[in-house]
């Protein structure tokens, strides 16, 4: 199972903070959320695989955490 | 105490800056150069008057990317050791949002350490604020560059 | 309260900074940021150890030469007020012997304010460092380019 | 009447740290440091005419303050 968080602005627009989705075999970041959410990414969308910053072409195993949200605006 | 703190609560960063000092004993004469930074809630933003704010964070992964950057810019720039502070949670106008502090012999390391902290705390940290203003509530959209 | 002020008895840096921004106006949520240098005496200098520093000035020209490199950095830099607090007379180890302060809407404005203030400090204004060791008294000869 | 005035290790040096000048007519601040001390001037000696850092070829006035120091080392 892969677990799939949403965060800030992109949270509410999708009407969700949290999805699980059975491991659909071979998978990349990208295709996470295609099958998740089925919509064109976002301009300037991010994503962090088991809370790392990573690319969308970035492998996904069986039991990660893979999150998407907007740029950042800490400090 | 640990280098970096995420506290839901009002903090005194000066307060929070002795206590770490002396728990790490950086106050014993060794570390002539602190370079500090406090970044507060402002009461407008982009031309508009805000009234609070609320910052998210992604639990966990704050916490591991900023002790990162910490570890990272030590070791870039040869400065002794370092404290982040940051608020999570609603903020009101005045209120203390961050607190990036930075202990070394020398002013030079000091200040980069500081302000390398900073930067990539804004550019890679997942922060996430949303203000409350007269026109209701918006997520902010991007930190710039170098303000 | 003034923006430069000389200190015969150690104080406490973080401390005057608060009181400076109350008494200034500049804790009301105009200025997120603020950039602060505090330089402390260290225990050792060129492989030295020191037990006690003393500080001599030029009465009138110090605080002179200090104000105008604050007035001069804020119209550079455009940061909205400093603070710079500069101990003189006997110092021992630990204590602070300068605050330096910036205060500005962004950063960039207040990190270049403080590092600017701090270097023309150094560079200019009229203080000598007497140190007393082991091995007796020596003035320190030089302030080293960007340390 | 010139006031001159010295700091730090070269008022050690010297011996004194305040000396009154009769007012000799133009002259510089080279020409003080010579008139008031008469030895050469010591390599990296800063001085300063009413309180403002100067060059030792700034002339000084009656009345003026002159002082003469090491390399500061504040901060």
């Amino acid at each position: 199972m892969i677990r799939i968080l949403f965060f800030a602005g992109l949270a509410e627009t999708l009407g969700r903070r949290e999805v699980d989705l059975d491991y659909p075999g071979q998978v990349d970041v990208a295709g996470v959320w295609d099958r998740v959410v089925g919509a064109p990414r976002p301009d300037r969308l991010r994503c962090a695989r088991n809370q790392v910053h990573c690319d969308f072409g970035a492998a996904v195993q069986d039991g990660d955490e893979v999150a998407f949200f907007p740029p950042v605006t800490g400090g | 105490m640990t280098r970096v703190e995420l506290c839901t609560a009002p903090f005194d960063p000066y307060a929070d800056l002795r206590r770490f000092q002396r728990s790490r004993g950086l106050d014993r004469g060794a570390c002539g150069a602190t370079a500090v930074f406090v970044g507060s809630m402002r009461d407008f933003n982009e031309g508009e008057s805000v009234a609070e704010l609320f910052l998210e964070h992604y639990p966990g992964m704050t916490e591991r990317c900023l002790e990162e950057i910490v570890a990272g810019t030590l070791a870039d720039t040869g400065a002794e050791d370092a404290r982040v502070v940051h608020r999570v949670g609603p903020i009101l106008p005045g209120e203390d949002i961050v607190l990036v502090a930075a202990f070394s012999s020398h002013r030079a390391e000091a200040f980069a350490a500081c302000r390398a902290i900073i930067e990539a705390l804004k550019r890679d940290a997942p922060f996430w604020k949303r203000e409350k203003g007269p026109a209701g509530e918006r997520w902010v959209s991007c930190n710039t560059g170098d303000k």
